[in-house]
């Protein structure tokens, strides 16, 4: 089976499916240039060789624009996949995201679809405050999106092939130290998370968690980069005799809460792992459910691991400290024993 | 005050128009009283003294053409072809109502005749209006796309970013500004430096047009050129529509940041009035008991409605989980 | 001791600030037209009359401009006190708010302040999915804001003139159905909220929250209108027998988690009430630290209640059950004995 | 090429433009290598070939004016007299820099000079400006404040609200477009529709300006005279200079989006070289050897400044949690 990156992944997913439906396309800044970029990550880089600037189409930069383009297109016919080039830009487009494409279907009382893809690219990355943050929490609050957060090359191309045959806004955080992305627009301190990825058409389901690790011990959850983190954690503490099951939803909504819910009541101890401030974060969620809806399982408190409450700082040594590491995850786990 | 109406109108054509018109005015009276009344729960924005624009741009479109209302959007659904019955039961709060009493008076639309679920943002429907063109364009339906807003949502920075996406890619889109003078209390001399909405088209390389928005005609004339141009590829024009409301800005407003002079020296021209003198008097074409007769009709219509509503079933408290997504049925 | 309601109470506290520092002012949009409305809900009403239209400052409708400006003029010594008519429109403003104004001191190396205010009504009164939401979590989760949640009358007066002194940025929430506006302004279904407020000048710390109702058995956190759907499901519940202890932060960020954590180590249970969607909502926040900080004192799953995660529906019969009512509060509260 | 560089500046001046622009070019060209080199690890924007945009700018500020920068900032801070030294002791990481490493490259600044740290969020600036405009007149302090934006950026919601609100309360703001033909791959006539971004002034009625932006000379005559509007209470300017970006968009851009032709027309009529030229031929006020001893005087200044971000301490992990709010210290 061939490998790749999960930029490669992507790009493979979106090549097959504007093959497959002629409504699909894709918009955003610098994405199909010739000579350009093919996005800030290289996602869509050659796909207008093949599909043309009509169906790879370049935009101003005009972040409420592209996403109100993305809804008026997806409520009339079309499949637009659009991008920010970093997830920071959301907050731009967010009047967009939040009142329009998300409640269009409920204020017409389910008369209209909005069948968009929107894809950003979140984590922390050397470029300071306005480019590292990672936002699922203020999406995953939104009713009326689904949001998505693959870690690997096939859930990447799986889980991006079912969100644009899907007919409801879905929102795509994908992580830049886990992109792969190659030439001038790699990562200083990426992960090479390449993968194999089968040719040719298959999905992931939106909404199916995946057990990354089996354990019987502790439950760890994890989310893009933090998967890594949580198996890297994982690792050490198996060497300490402590066996952690590590957990990764891929979908953050709708959530696959059984798969998280059967761990829990089988380890009785819960540790979130996030790139989010902690303080209201995505793992608050995923702690206060397990308090309501396994309460009587759990022999210990649930601990949350996750960015402190600041906004990404600069530096490198800042920026270590900022992003959760295997050491933090480990001595979290390690105090609830 | 200059006429603008045509001569080559048809008698026909000139009563159907009073009557579209007629039937907006009617219908947002109505509104007020019931909602005086109690009878509708919803907050309204009405569209009195502005008909001429929502009659005279939808008069120029195709029923498959897409039109984008506003916070004020009941006469562009109208305008539209959505029925009075499913406005009047969305207002009710009534589960026939248009978006199923989900969306409310600031919603109303029915994508069955082209009138997009209205958006009540301001400024929030230019750049959606821009995606439907780019569609139609994609899709080579030869649809155009009406986005409404006033001169108040003029300044958002979601009509420039629209605006500018529109004529860069040459889409097949009207942007109507009905500037009716106000932003709820705000008068436009106070929000914008220049003496036309219109002007900003200048910035885009789209023309732009202004209309003597309470002449059905005119704003009808300008818009088919427009709506030429778009459905030709020519690309989206500017339409200012200057026009005046009648009303208050929302329920229960006493508009004591206007004067009456002013409000009386446009009641004087507002469409209505405008349209039947030049039916009776300069053209002839009618007497005053062919309006009558249409008021009658129109009459009839409203209490169809109201029955309608009136009679329909509240939706139940737990619908209020149906439609979150598309699959939610 | 004179008695308001909270429009007029902030009416107040804006005046008696404006009168005592020149730097500050306020803006938004029909907040200062002579004949208008002061503001959607008549807070400023008449302060034009004192102030002039250069401190009274009406703007265009243009949410990033209004939050921009503001940003601007309190990194260069003034002190605004800017409003958005209704909190959905937050979102057109949010690139300001999230990436700049909560971010400026934090990037600078703490060299600059941005000692702005930003008023926001929330809450759902019968005017559709976009006039309705309530956003407290979306600004929660944001390192650099803090974020305000007044009440009462005495609360709204005390807490708004401390964050006009303070040097960040604050985000007052305020509830339409509290307001108690009057006239052409005044909402259906609205509370009395009125309360007693001191003539002259207090202040109400930032960061400390309140008891509203002592109990032991359990407590109940509620915030804003629901507040008061609290203190009527205690009432219900000393009825039989359940002395329940609600609990009113007032301020959401800094949170004052001691006053929570002590009461639940006391009751040792805890039902969190709010009207923000549940899923990710604020409420999870309180449970996930309640979960990891007082775990073993609970003798029960912590329960949440809030809205479904559903925008906010228009029609009566669906905004009802949308909105936390008593009945519900009191439910949650027997589930857990 | 028309040289608009007046006939009646001093060797002085002039010799001192030269100087600030030299400045910028070495600075960044030091900025390219030691990224390269790794020991910069932050992603760069390089400001090489618009130099006299900042430069000329500047010129025409008092010291206590504001400058709001942007993703590209290093010109213009270094322009409004940010130190070499904290500017690359913030690109190091190093607790000496000017944003005590919090910000990085992107948000260089220092408001004791006037430059506000700068915003990499794409025209979120421009609003921000306008409000410190709406402050320097209401504490009547005289104050001017210029925000630079792209041609690119020129597309942004926030830049339009911006300049219809400076321009309806007549603040004193220039905002200042540089147009180097790109926004990161994009040329401009892809993006925008008209000829000139200066043309869309007249959507707000504000004078609208168009500059050779490699001309230092013409750019602070241009800016003089807004300035003067400024300060006289006659409102914002928009101020289109006309440049081009010699280096990649960011960090290791091979500018396979543009032809070499197209860079090499450029190159030829740069700041520096244009500058040079009409102090050596054209006025003859200077000799090579003079530009060598302002060469020789900017590398000192920059061996200073490297040896400085060298020397200076890394922060401690943990500073990370300070300056969230003003009282963390
Ligand atoms: C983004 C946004 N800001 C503010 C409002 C509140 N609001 C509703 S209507 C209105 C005035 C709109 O004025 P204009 O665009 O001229 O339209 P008109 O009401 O005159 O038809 C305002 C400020 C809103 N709905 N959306
Ligand atoms: C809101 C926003 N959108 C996109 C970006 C990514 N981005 C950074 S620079 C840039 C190009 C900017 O072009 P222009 O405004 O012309 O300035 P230039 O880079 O040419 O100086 C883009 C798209 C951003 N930083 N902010
Ligand atoms: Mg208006
Ligand atoms: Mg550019």
């Amino acid at each position: 089976m061939p490998v790749m990156t999960i930029a490669e992944a992507l790009r493979e997913g979106i090549r097959e499916e504007m093959r497959r439906d002629p409504t699909v396309f894709c918009l955003g800044e610098d994405i199909g240039i010739p000579g350009g970029f093919g996005g800030a990550f290289t996602v869509t880089l050659g796909l207008s060789d093949e599909f043309g600037h009509d169906r790879i189409l370049d935009t101003p930069i005009s972040e409420i624009g592209i996403a109100g383009v993305a809804i008026g297109a997806a409520m009339t016919g079309m499949r637009p996949i659009a991008d920010v080039q970093y997830g920071d830009f959301l907050f731009c487009m967010m009047d967009q995201l939040a009142n329009q494409a998300a409640k269009m279907t409920y204020m017409s009382g389910g008369t209209v679809k909005v069948p968009l893809v929107m894809r950003a690219p979140v984590g922390s990355t050397r470029r300071g405050s306005q480019h590292a943050q990672s936002l699922e929490a203020f999406f995953t609050h939104i009713p009326g999106l689904k949001v998505l957060a693959p870690s690997t090359a096939y859930d990447a191309k799986g889980l991006l092939k079912s969100a644009i045959r899907d007919e409801n806004p879905v929102l795509i955080f994908e992580h830049k130290l886990l992109y792969g992305s190659k030439g001038g627009r790699s990562e200083k301190g990426a992960l090479t998370a390449v993968g194999e990825v089968p040719d040719g058409d298959y999905v992931v389901p939106i909404g199916k968690g995946i057990v990354r690790r089996a354990g019987k011990d502790v439950t760890i959850v994890g989310k893009l980069l933090t998967v890594y983190r949580a198996l890297g954690a994982a690792d050490e503490l198996a060497q300490e005799g402590i066996e952690a099951e590590v957990i990764d939803p891929r979908t953050l909504i709708p959530l696959d809460k059984e798969i998280i819910l059967e761990s829990v009541r089988k380890t009785g101890r819960l540790v979130v792992v996030e790139e989010d401030n902690i303080t209201h974060g995505w793992g608050a969620e995923i702690a206060a459910m397990v308090a309501e809806e396994a309460f009587f399982y759990l022999d210990a408190p649930i601990k949350r691991v996750a960015a402190p409450d600041t906004p990404p700082p600069f530096a490198p040594p800042m920026e270590e400290f900022y992003v959760p590491s295997v050491a933090r995850v480990v001595a979290a786990v390690k105090s609830l024993f | 005050m200059t006429v603008a109406t045509r001569e080559n109108e048809s008698r026909t054509d000139l009563l159907n128009l009073y009557r579209e018109m007629l039937l907006i005015r009617r219908f947002e009276e109505r509104c007020n009283a019931l909602f005086l009344q109690g009878k509708i729960p919803s907050t309204l924005h009405l569209y009195i003294g502005q008909e001429a624009v929502a009659v005279g741009v939808c008069a120029a479109l195709r029923p498959d053409d897409y039109v984008l209302g506003t916070h004020r959007p009941h006469g562009h659904a109208l305008a539209k072809g959505v029925t009075p019955h499913s406005i009047m039961a969305e207002l009710y709060g009534k589960v026939t109502g248009c978006c199923k009493a989900k969306g409310g008076s600031m919603h109303v639309g029915d994508m069955s005749v082209g009138m997009f679920p209205a958006i009540a943002i301001v400024g929030a429907n230019a750049p959606i209006a821009t995606g439907a063109a780019l569609s139609a364009k994609m899709r080579g339906s030869g649809q155009v796309v009406v986005a409404f807003f006033g001169e108040g949502g003029s300044n958002e920075g979601a009509v420039h970013e629209a605006m500018n996406m529109a004529a860069i890619w040459r889409l097949p889109v009207l942007f109507v500004c009905e500037n009716n003078l106000y932003g709820a209390s705000t008068p436009v001399n106070q929000i914008v430096a220049v003496e036309n909405v219109a002007d900003r088209a200048v910035a885009y390389g789209m023309p732009g047009v202004i209309v003597e928005g309470n002449d059905v005609v005119a704003v009808r004339e300008a818009t088919r050129t427009a709506v030429e141009r778009a459905r030709a590829g020519e690309g989206p024009t500017l339409i200012e529509c200057k026009t005046y409301r009648l009303c208050g800005h929302s329920r229960s407003d006493a508009c004591n940041y206007r004067t009456r002079e002013e409000e009386a020296e446009w009641r004087d021209k507002e469409p209505l009035t405008w349209l039947a003198r030049v039916l009776i008097e300069e053209r002839q074409l009618a007497t005053p008991s062919d309006l009558e007769r249409i008021e009658a009709e129109v009459e009839a219509v409203m209490l169809e409605a109201i029955a309608f509503a009136e009679e329909s079933p509240e939706p139940k408290p737990e619908d209020a989980l149906l439609h979150v997504f598309w699959e939610d049925k």
